[in-house]
């Protein structure tokens, strides 16, 4: 059926998702060579090749990863709020340390890391020993984090890439969250083999989203404006591989308004021009600068027809996804009456103003019904025995969803209907 | 649901005989139906032919061909058919029976890393809100294996799948005590993910570490917080990765025109006596009735100039005064005599809400090394071993 | 001080808050004679006289209130979702009664009620011996609650008046729920002795709660438009007596224009119309109907001096309320200037819009610090032995408040500040 | 927090010296200041006078006297004093210890029906912020008795009510092990609330029933859901009533003014060559500068009649270029040529937010009546007998 098997290892120019023991997450693209920053600094992930996905790996003192069997422990116990409250200890580590950071560095430089590295800051530390077994714990636990940093290798799925993006740049995806995505998911009705029409403006990760659903069947019609898709850099990172990248048909806007006309170009693959190398499909590399002019010619020659894009619009898309910047209410003007009757759709929006002049606009069009405007809402919990509560922290919104199903209005109709 | 072949060019789909699909009536009547050739549907709305739908897209008004046996309207009315997917479906058995809702399936769905492929174990199937979500998903080269210990429910929910033409994606496996025998019928490692909707999710340890796939997700959905302290237990001990325990709360907001006018605060410069003052702005904070505001909006949309007379056009131009009036103005054209009060969108939450559903906890299984020293899995607690015996899913 | 002794009785023409064993509240004016509708029928409440707060009473079958020693078990044990979800029975327990609803009727008026007619029923189901132990308890627990009706008797204050109106007439208070009646009260920095500026369109359950703060010094300036305070029927309800009434001041928002002027009328008590009895204070009747005319005149003589209410006003208010289903800001632009420099402020919104526009006003306006916007949040939780979770379906917003601090704004401040 | 003498008429408050200030130099910096004649406030922002403040009402601006002692800014600054609030005193204090939050404590209060008069009784002190709070609700004439276990932090308590001077209203017990001494020097029955902020809240079970009245309420602090369990079912056996439990996320909200602009769909209409489409299109959705935003509000507020010229109509000009469009509108001035793009308001919660700070578990103590069956407490638990020695508090 088109989509291709996954594969177990680690190869040559995939992209990878890396995870401390922190939980922070940070995406590479794997060569024998190619780095990427953990904790403060740049480290060399070539021993990933060939290892499999979910394997753990220490950073050596010379700044290489290296596999590991596993992360100590994984879970940290936190701080137990009810007992906590009543012996305040001074938090400041670092007065209590009596090694100073130029020794640690010159016993870094010695080659002592890891775990002996750790243990040797214990030594020195005067308060260590009057600590009760739990700051112990949370002490050791924060030194391994700073001295013994291990990593877990994940696949860049729209999951681990959205949650990756979200952490560290929200302003390139519109903070569009995992709970988030996956309600759009859900309630545009993306299936394989659907067609997808899509506007975003997060940087290419709802077109990358989709593919990953599609899984090779159907389409997604990614509208864009200007003379070539902004800001689609997410999608390489996907390792989607040559099918599922081949659903994705990068769509000027202008398209749009001639799906019913007949045109000369219709015979030709569509006409936008080149960026980021992101033509070269699941093998694009991460340097982004030099793509063979033969690889993009047949790149280019892979993409779908004008008119074969036209007559997929013509004969309406199923589904229709929104995430913009812009004027939501007009993107829907604009998209809403390219789906079939029937077909779904979802906007996301990240303000609450932004949702209920599309809600509102929609109920008077008669073009839709069932509309709805959703906050998503997500809650992350601390379950620990006798220590279980929600975050304390927590990330505060992921934004709204108005989500709904394309109706023909009265004046679509064609008289013939009312037999 | 339905799922196209890759070489399908994608004509307009339409509704076939043996087609289920769902009736619209009003927002909180949905119902289902299987489209017959010269069968009729009656309702509230009227008696509705089946051979309207048969050979058309659906989407559309379907009219009535006659007024209600009730007889209680004088004319015909109209409902929409629409073809299904798991949150119609879910909705329109929203008052009969216990279902995951449709948020939280595709919140689950994109958190268990669910595509077309994906071989997801469910246990148990309930009214099969989430497996239909699942199926969704993976269709059209996955599975869903999903598992029900009550038969009378299994043989609904394969009926519900065969209706909706998932039955290739979707097996029921009916009377498995799975917490004594197991996920019996899937082989060793072969689940990409595993939902778990049953009382004792912690007693499925060894049960989930077979059946998943190194690094697979599995996702266990509790109601209540005890429960999910004793899985998550279960998951450091059994040394799953990853966890995370979540809750997704669901808020509605409704969203209406609102004519936003002012107390009589606007004369206070001038000086009146103080029963003028009441009396006048007594008259003038009357907010105007419904047939007034509804006046003037047609008032507005003559005057506004169409330009573009589509039917998205003609929706910008009645959506939401306020916007209308602010449109107009950046366009530089002059709205005259169209004076409207100060009319704005107001958007509140529903009163009340789904504030809780379940806690939604998650975990990714861990590779199995030589080293490790969980090897021992017996002392760890009362599960039994692995039954090996491979039946078949019906 | 000025705060009277808080009784410990319920006097005749009291108001009560009765609250039903299912959590039903319903406020009534007691009298010997006065009745209020409890389950689904009137019952006489003249028992409660010279009763203590907090006692419980059951309802007889001849639709009176008799003293009960409490209500049998107060927290009703909650359907365990994790285990009922694998044995749905039959809900409907009508189907399985083999009492006629005219045989109960009959029971009943015979004389048989209370716990009896419970055991009654119990003892004519065909399902209950079948039930789990779990089952029964529920069965039986409903079954009280509609044969066996106990009621807890409680003071109207804020709180509780709040709370009944939020379950039964909603649109009376502006949705307005406790926790955020306690919000605009913290946040507002209302206090015994401060001069309180308000505007609300919640029937008067704001000016009462402040007056509750209050405690009888101070005063609430509560503006209105009109030639008479309009829908503050709640103030009365709450047994403020004539302290604290007095400290309350309806003041017509035509006086706000004439602070800074000498008129005519100063010397003269406030001017407006009656309506519904409150004049009367903390003894008001419930009848709401004959203010005796001399009454009625001792009344308005005890409203304080227009240009006293100019007075307090010229000098600033400590803290301004403002809970308003017209145009906030409008609002706010009268009313902020009158607060004196370093006063609080809390705005009660019920839409999202309301409250951003309000917001950016005040950010814009120079006459605000520390302006904040928050979502009024309240999560109920079930808290049972295994069974502990949010509450399955809950009220979803308290709606939001905007609160700050006024400050001088440079244009407001005169030069000699600049020393 | 002072508080005014009944026949106190009411002359705008001014600052005396020895009174404890609010200094506030921005949102996330405020500090505490006691006023000393001849006394001066060094900080980033400048060297500033306290006589400046002594004898004038607060709230207003207050200008250094000279640049700060670091030179690092050319002209000096200033900063506002404000009154001591104990909402601004939790915030000056947040990035220093453990606050109750002042949203949780202003529902604390309302909860408890505190008011007046009240008599509170608290366990433990920690910051004092809940104190504050509850001091102020019940100030003049109640009292709030607030135990705390450790030395320093009483005294620290103390000290801070002192300055606040609400020493009349809030008394510091310290050094008093409540668990097994109980409430030393609460009478019996006098308490109207009891506010419970400790790790062991249902051990108190026999002493909330000896201090509270009957129907006073206790509301006990639990940041863990078992604590809350242990809790809730200690309440239940001591026939607590109208038993709830809930939490109080605090989500708050930013607003912006925002340009909305429409991408480059408007000219779908008309033909255009490809690249010429483009190229147009993306000069024209180019958001503008901040500087011609500014200059375009500038026009706008210029061309705008301004019929009332005080502050609160000079704002309300300038309160968002909406607004100001559309009430021109709706009164009928024609605005020329001051042609806008789309301006609207925007809000959304800020990116992370106080998910949860605590569980809050109310309950409301019974009447005692001679037919109990829970006359036996001694059975029910290992809680000590109530000691009766009336310690004074400090």
């Amino acid at each position: 059926m088109g989509s291709e098997p996954e594969r177990d290892t680690i190869c040559e120019n995939d992209w990878v998702v890396l995870q401390s023991s922190d939980g922070k997450k940070v995406l590479g693209n794997v060569t024998n060579n190619s780095s990427v920053r953990i904790g403060k600094r740049k480290r060399k992930i070539g021993a990933l090749l060939g290892k499999h996905w979910g394997d753990t790996f220490a950073v050596t003192a010379q700044d290489f990863l290296q596999p590991v069997a596993d992360i100590p422990e994984e879970t940290p116990d936190e701080k137990d709020m009810g007992t906590a409250r009543n012996n305040q200890h001074l938090q400041d580590d670092n007065a209590n340390q009596t090694l100073r950071q130029s020794a640690i560095l010159k016993l870094k430089e010695a080659g002592v890391h890891g775990e002996s590295l750790v243990q040797t800051v214990v030594k020195h530390s005067s308060t260590f020993h009057s600590k009760t077994p739990f700051s112990q714990h949370k002490y050791l636990q924060r030194k391994r984090a700073k001295f013994d940093i291990r990593v877990r290798v994940f696949k860049p799925t729209a999951l681990t890439v959205c949650e990756t993006y979200f952490e560290k740049s929200p302003e390139k995806t519109m903070s569009l969250r995992a709970d988030a995505l996956g309600m759009v998911l859900g309630y545009s009705g993306v299936r394989s083999g659907a067609r997808v029409l899509l506007y975003e403006n997060c940087t290419g990760l709802l077109t990358a989203a989709v593919a990953e659903r599609l899984g090779g069947n159907g389409t997604v019609i990614n509208v864009f404006t200007g003379h070539t898709p902004p800001g689609i850099e997410i999608i390489r990172m996907l390792n989607l591989g040559e099918t599922r990248m081949k659903t994705i048909a990068h769509t000027p806007v202008e398209l749009l308004s001639h799906v019913h006309e007949r045109e000369v170009e219709d015979d030709q693959p569509l006409k936008y021009g080149p960026r980021e190398g992101q033509e070269a499909g699941g093998t694009a590399n991460g340097n982004n600068e030099h793509v063979p002019s033969a690889k993009r010619a047949e790149a280019i020659a892979q993409r779908p027809k004008r008119g074969e894009v036209k007559r997929w619009i013509r004969r309406g898309c199923d589904c229709l996804i929104v995430a913009t910047r812009f004027d939501v209410v007009k993107v829907f003007d604009v998209l809403l009456k390219h789906v079939a009757p029937s077909g779904c759709f979802a906007a996301y929006c990240t303000h609450l103003q932004d949702a209920a002049d599309l809600q509102y606009a929609l109920q008077l069009s008669k073009m839709a019904i069932r509309v709805e405007l959703m906050e998503v809402n997500m809650v992350n919990h601390q379950i620990l025995p006798g220590r279980s509560h929600p975050a304390m922290t927590d990330s505060a919104t992921g934004g709204y969803i108005v989500s709904g199903i394309r109706i023909l209005s009265p004046n679509e109709e064609e008289p013939e209907e009312q037999s | 649901m339905r799922h196209y072949a890759p070489d399908d060019d994608g004509a307009a789909a339409v509704a076939k005989e043996g087609d289920l699909v769902i009736v619209h009536e009003r927002y909180t009547a949905l119902t289902t139906l299987t489209l017959q050739r010269d069968a009729f549907l009656n309702n509230r709305y009227g008696r509705f032919s089946h051979n309207h739908l048969i050979g058309k897209p659906l989407g559309r008004r379907w009219h009535a061909v006659s007024t209600a046996a009730s007889g209680s309207r004088s004319c015909a009315g109209f409902v929409h058919a629409l073809a299904p997917t798991p949150e119609l479906m879910s909705y329109a058995m929203l008052h009969r029976t216990q279902i995951v809702y449709p948020h939280d399936s595709a919140i689950i769905a994109a958190l268990l890393e669910l595509r077309p492929g994906s071989v997801v174990v469910e246990c148990g199937t309930g009214s099969g809100s989430a497996s239909m979500a699942f199926a969704r998903a993976v269709a059209p080269t996955g599975r869903v294996l999903t598992f029900e210990y009550h038969h009378v429910r299994a043989k609904a929910a394969r009926q519900l799948f065969q209706s909706l033409q998932l039955s290739h994606v979707l097996s029921v496996s009916a009377g498995v005590d799975v917490l004594k025998d197991g996920f019996v019928g899937v082989q060793d490692a072969s689940a990409d993910a595993v939902f778990l909707d049953v009382p004792a999710p912690y007693e499925m340890g060894h049960q989930l570490r077979r059946v998943l796939r190194p690094n697979g997700t599995v996702c266990t959905f509790s109601p209540c917080v005890e429960q999910v302290g004793r899985t998550c237990a279960m998951l450091r001990k059994m040394r799953f990765h990853s966890l995370r325990t979540i809750t997704a709360p669901l808020r509605t907001y409704e969203t209406r025109e609102q004519l936003l006018h002012t107390p009589a605060f606007d004369q206070l410069s001038s000086h009146l006596s103080t029963a003028a003052a009441a009396s006048s702005s007594s008259t003038r904070s009357r907010p105007p009735s419904i047939g007034e505001r509804v006046a003037k909006r047609r008032r507005t949309a003559v005057a506004a100039p169409v330009t573009n007379p589509t039917p998205a056009a003609r929706k910008s131009t009645t959506a939401g005064a306020e916007r209308m009036a602010v449109s107009a103005l950046a366009h530089g054209q002059h709205v005259g005599r169209v004076l409207r009060p100060k009319v704005r969108l107001h958007s509140k939450p529903f009163c009340t809400m789904k504030g809780h559903t379940s806690y939604l906890t998650f975990a990714r299984r861990p590779r199995d090394d030589a080293q490790r020293e969980e090897q021992a899995p017996h002392s760890q607690g009362q599960v039994p071993s692995v039954p090996q015996h491979n039946c078949t899913l019906s």
